[in-house]
C-alpha cells in the first residue's frame, strides 16, 4: 500500500490569478445557466424607470431634470435586489462550507464572486442605461457621464452589498434585512454618481466626480472582501 | 499566539473581561455617576434656559442648541464606542465587549432621534419649515439608519455570539463609512443650496453661550454612562444566567 | 509509526441553553478510525463542524500535530477533507466541473484522477451531465468522489453512507480501509456499523454527558 | 438672568413652543433611557429567579 504523500510533496497549489479566474468562470457559468437571474435585475430596472413618468409627469423637461437621480436610484435598487442571491445558493447546498475550509485565500474567491455578480448586474445595467436615459429625455451630453459613473459606481455597490449578503446569508428572511443594512452605505456612491451625471448634463467637468467614485471603488476592493470573508465565517459558524 | 499577547495588556483589561467583576463595578459606579449626571444636566439646563444670553439673530430659539449639539455629539460617540467595543469582542473574544456594543445601539439610536427632532424643531423658527435637508441633519438621519440596521441585524440572528460578531462587522463597516458619508453629504449640500445659513456653525460663541453648552455636553456623557451601565448590567445578567454567581445573586434576594 | 494527528482537550459547547458536551477530550492517531456516536441532537454534527474549523462557538483547545489549530490553520486546511451534511454539489454544474472546482480550492485533491474517481462511484458516463438531472444519492456520490482524489491525511465525514446502496457502502468502507492502511485517519458519524475496517474507536456523546460519567 | 418675568421666560420671545417642545422631548428621551432598562432589569431578575427556583425544585 502506498503511503500518504507528505505535506511538502503535495504541491498542486494553483496560483492566485488562476484561482481568481477559476472562481470567476464558475460563477459566470452558474449565472449564465440560470437565465432568469441574469435578466431579472434588468427587467426590474426597466420597470422602476417606467413608474416615474407614470407617477410624476410625462413632461420631457421635467423628466430630463429628474433623469440622473431616477436612473441612479433604480440602478441602486436593482443591484440591491440581486444581492441576496450572491452567497445564498452556495450556503444552501454546502459549497460555502467547502470554500471556507479551503487553504486558498478566501479574499480572492470572494472578490471573484463579486466580480462575476457585477458583470451580470452592474455591467449589464450600465450597458442598457443610455437606452433608458433616452426614454427619460436625458440630454445626450449626459450620456458619457451616466455610463462612466455607472461603470465606476456599480462595482462599489456590488462590493458593499456583498457585505450585507454575507452577514444575512444564514438567515431565512435575509432579503429585506439586507436593504436595511446596505442602503445607508450606498448614499455616497449615489451622491457622487448623480453628481457626475448632472455635471455632464450642464457641461461641467466630471473628472472630479469620477475620481471620487474611483477612490470609493479602490477602498471597496481593498476592504470589502475582508469584511465579506469575516462575515461569511461568522454566518457559517452560527 | 493569543496567550503570548495576553501578557502585554494591563490587568484591568482582563478584569473588564470578567462579566461578574464588570457587573459589580457598574453597580458601584452607578450612584455616583447618577448624582453627577443629575447635577450637570439640571444645572446645565437652568443655565441654558435662564442665564445664557439670547442669540442676536435667532433669539431664544437658539437655546435648543443646548440639547441638539450634545445629543448629536453623543449619538456619534456612541456609534464609535459600539464599533470599537464590537471590534474588541471580535478580536479578543471578549464577552463583555459584545454586551457593551449591544447595549450601545438603542441608546445611540434614541440620541440620534433626539438630535433629529430638536434639529427639526429648531428649523421651524430658523428656516420656516419643519424639515430642511441641511447637511448635518441629513448625516444624522443616515447615522440613525445605520443604528437601525445594526439593531435589526442583531435581533434577526438567534445565536447570541453570532449576532454579536455579525453586528460588530456591520458596525465596523459603518464606522469606515461615516466619514465618507459626512463628506459626501456636505458636498451634496453645498451643491444644491450654496451658502445657506447653518444651524450651529457660529464664528465665535461668547463664553456665556458655550460654557453652559460644555456643561450640557459633559452632562450628556455622564448620562450616557449611566444609561449604558444600566443596560449592560441587564445584558450581563441575561447572558450569564447559567453561571453560579448570577444564581447566588438572585437567590439571596 | 502511529502519530497523534488531532488532539482535543476539554472541549465545551452549548447550544440553545443546552450543554452538548463538556470536558470532551480525545485524540486521533494516524491509521485510526474514530466513530462519533450519539442520539439525534446529541451534537455529532456540531462536533464535526467544530473539529473541521467551521464552527468556532466552543471553548477548549484543539491541536493539529501538537500545534494549536488556530495557528496551524493553513496546514490543517491542507491536510483535511470534510464531507458535510450538504454534499456541496452545484446542481447547475456537471460532476466533472464540480470536482474541478474542488481541486482548485484544495491542493490535497488530485485533478488527474477525476475520471477514475467518478467511475469508482459509478458515475462514469455522467461526467458532463448537469447535476440537477441526477438523483439525491448521485449528488452525494459526486461529493464522495472527492475521497478518491484526496491525499489529505484526515477525513472528517458526516453521515457519508446515507442515500447510498449496499454495494456503494462496501466500496466506501474498502476505501476507508485503504486510507487507514496508508496512515490516514478518519473521524465519522454513521448509523451503520462499520465492517472489516479494523479497529474502530467509538466516542459516545450521550454517555459523555451522563452525570459524573 | 436673561428674563425679567416668568411669563417672558415661558414665551421665550415668541419661540416658546419650539424651545419647550425641544426640552420636553429631551426629558422624555433621557427618562426613557433610564426607566426602560430599570424596568427591564426588574422583569429579567424576576423571571430568572423564577427559573432558578423551578430548576431547583426539579432536581
Amino acid at each position: 500500500m502506498d503511503n500518504l504523500p507528505t505535506n511538502q510533496s503535495i504541491n498542486r497549489d494553483v496560483g492566485v490569478a488562476a484561482l481568481f479566474i477559476a472562481a470567476l468562470r464558475r460563477d459566470l457559468m452558474l449565472s449564465l445557466r440560470r437565465k432568469s437571474e441574469l435578466v431579472n435585475p434588468l427587467i426590474f430596472f426597466l420597470m422602476v424607470i417606467t413608474l416615474f413618468p407614470l407617477g410624476v409627469s410625462p413632461e420631457p423637461g421635467f423628466l430630463a431634470q429628474l433623469a440622473p437621480g431616477v436612473l441612479w436610484v433604480s440602478a441602486l435598487l436593482a443591484t440591491l435586489l440581486s444581492m441576496d442571491s450572491l452567497f445564498r445558493s452556495d450556503f444552501d447546498d454546502g459549497s460555502l462550507e467547502q470554500l471556507l475550509l479551503s487553504p486558498q485565500p478566501l479574499f480572492i474567491v470572494v472578490l471573484a464572486k463579486i466580480a462575476a455578480h457585477w458583470m451580470m448586474t452592474g455591467l449589464a445595467l450600465t450597458l442598457v442605461a443610455p437606452l433608458i436615459g433616452v426614454m427619460l429625455f436625458l440630454p445626450s451630453e449626459g450620456m458619457p457621464g451616466l455610463m462612466l459613473s455607472l461603470l465606476l459606481g456599480t462595482p462599489t455597490l456590488s462590493l458593499v452589498g456583498a457585505i450585507g449578503a454575507a452577514l444575512t446569508v444564514g438567515l431565512r428572511k435575509g432579503g429585506v434585512l439586507i436593504s436595511l443594512l446596505v442602503l445607508p452605505l450606498y448614499i455616497p456612491v449615489l451622491i457622487f454618481g448623480t453628481g457626475a451625471v448632472q455635471a455632464a448634463v450642464t457641461g461641467l467637468p466630471i473628472g472630479g466626480y469620477l475620481a471620487l467614485l474611483g477612490a470609493l471603488l479602490a477602498l471597496g476592493i481593498t476592504l470589502a472582501p475582508l469584511a465579506v470573508a469575516a462575515a461569511l465565517r461568522i454566518s457559517v459558524s452560527g | 499566539m493569543a496567550k503570548a499577547e495576553k501578557k502585554w495588556l494591563p490587568r484591568w483589561f482582563y478584569q473588564l473581561a470578567s462579566p461578574r467583576w464588570c457587573y459589580q463595578i457598574c453597580g458601584k459606579l452607578l450612584p455616583g455617576f447618577s448624582l453627577v449626571t443629575l447635577v450637570l444636566l439640571l444645572g446645565g439646563t437652568l443655565w441654558a434656559l435662564l442665564f445664557a444670553p439670547a442669540d442676536y439673530q435667532q433669539g431664544n430659539s437658539f437655546r435648543i442648541i443646548y440639547l441638539h449639539v450634545p445629543s448629536a455629539i453623543l449619538a456619534q460617540s456612541c456609534y464609535m464606542l459600539m464599533a470599537v467595543a464590537g471590534a474588541i469582542g471580535l478580536i479578543w473574544k471578549m464577552k463583555v465587549a459584545d454586551m457593551v456594543a449591544k447595549s450601545c445601539a438603542p441608546i445611540g439610536a434614541s440620541l440620534a432621534v433626539l438630535a433629529l427632532l430638536t434639529g427639526a424643531i429648531w428649523g421651524k423658527p430658523t428656516w420656516g419649515s419643519w424639515w430642511v435637508w441641511d447637511a448635518r441633519l441629513t448625516s444624522m438621519l443616515i447615522l440613525f439608519f445605520l443604528y437601525l440596521g445594526v439593531m435589526a441585524l442583531n435581533s434577526a440572528i438567534e445565536s447570541e455570539s453570532t449576532a454579536a460578531q455579525s453586528t460588530a462587522v456591520l458596525a465596523l463597516v459603518g464606522l469606515v463609512n461615516i466619514p465618507i458619508i459626512k463628506y459626501s453629504v456636505e458636498w451634496w449640500n453645498t451643491l444644491h443650496q450654496p451658502a445657506t445659513f447653518k444651524l450651529t456653525e457660529k464664528p465665535a460663541m461668547p463664553a456665556e453661550m458655550w460654557m453652559p453648552l460644555l456643561v450640557m455636553v459633559i452632562g450628556f456623557y455622564t448620562f450616557f454612562a449611566v444609561a449604558l451601565m444600566l443596560r449592560l448590567r441587564n445584558e450581563i445578567l441575561r447572558r450569564e444566567r447559567r453561571s453560579g454567581w448570577v444564581k447566588e445573586l438572585l437567590l439571596v434576594k | 509509526m502511529s502519530e497523534v494527528l488531532l488532539r482535543v482537550e476539554k472541549l465545551f459547547c452549548e447550544r440553545d441553553d443546552r450543554v452538548l458536551f463538556d470536558g470532551l477530550s480525545f485524540s486521533v492517531d494516524s491509521g485510526e478510525i474514530v466513530q462519533i456516536e450519539g442520539a439525534n441532537g446529541s451534537g455529532k454534527t456540531t462536533l464535526l463542524r467544530i473539529l473541521s474549523g467551521l464552527s468556532r462557538n466552543y471553548e477548549g483547545d484543539i491541536f493539529w500535530r501538537e500545534e494549536p489549530v488556530e495557528q496551524a490553520r493553513d496546514r490543517y486546511c491542507r491536510e483535511l477533507l470534510y464531507f458535510g451534511h450538504q454534499p456541496g454539489v452545484k446542481a447547475l454544474l456537471s460532476a466533472e466541473e464540480n470536482l474541478r472546482w474542488y481541486c482548485a480550492l484544495s491542493p490535497s485533491l488530485d485533478p488527474s484522477r477525476i475520471r477514475a474517481a467518478l467511475a469508482e462511484v459509478g458515475l462514469s458516463g455522467f461526467e458532463d451531465v448537469p447535476c440537477h438531472t441526477l438523483s439525491a444519492g448521485q449528488h452525494r456520490r459526486v461529493s464522495l468522489a472527492r475521497l478518491y482524489l484526496s491525499d489529505a491525511p484526515l477525513w472528517i465525514l458526516d453521515e457519508p453512507f446515507t442515500a447510498i446502496d449496499k454495494r456503494g457502502v462496501a466500496a466506501k468502507e474498502a476505501l476507508i480501509g485503504r486510507h487507514i492502511a496508508r496512515g490516514g485517519s478518519v473521524i465519522l458519524t454513521t448509523h451503520q456499523d462499520l465492517q472489516g475496517s479494523g479497529a474502530v474507536r467509538r466516542i459516545n456523546l450521550d454517555k459523555q454527558m451522563e452525570p459524573n460519567g | 438672568m436673561s428674563f425679567n418675568s416668568f411669563s417672558e421666560f415661558l414665551s421665550m420671545g415668541g419661540h416658546g413652543l419650539y424651545v419647550w417642545l425641544s426640552y420636553a422631548l429631551g426629558l422624555i428621551v433621557i427618562l426613557a433611557n433610564l426607566v426602560l432598562p430599570l424596568q427591564a432589569g426588574k422583569r429579567l431578575k424576576q423571571s430568572l429567579a423564577r427559573r432558578i427556583h423551578r430548576e431547583a425544585k426539579r432536581s
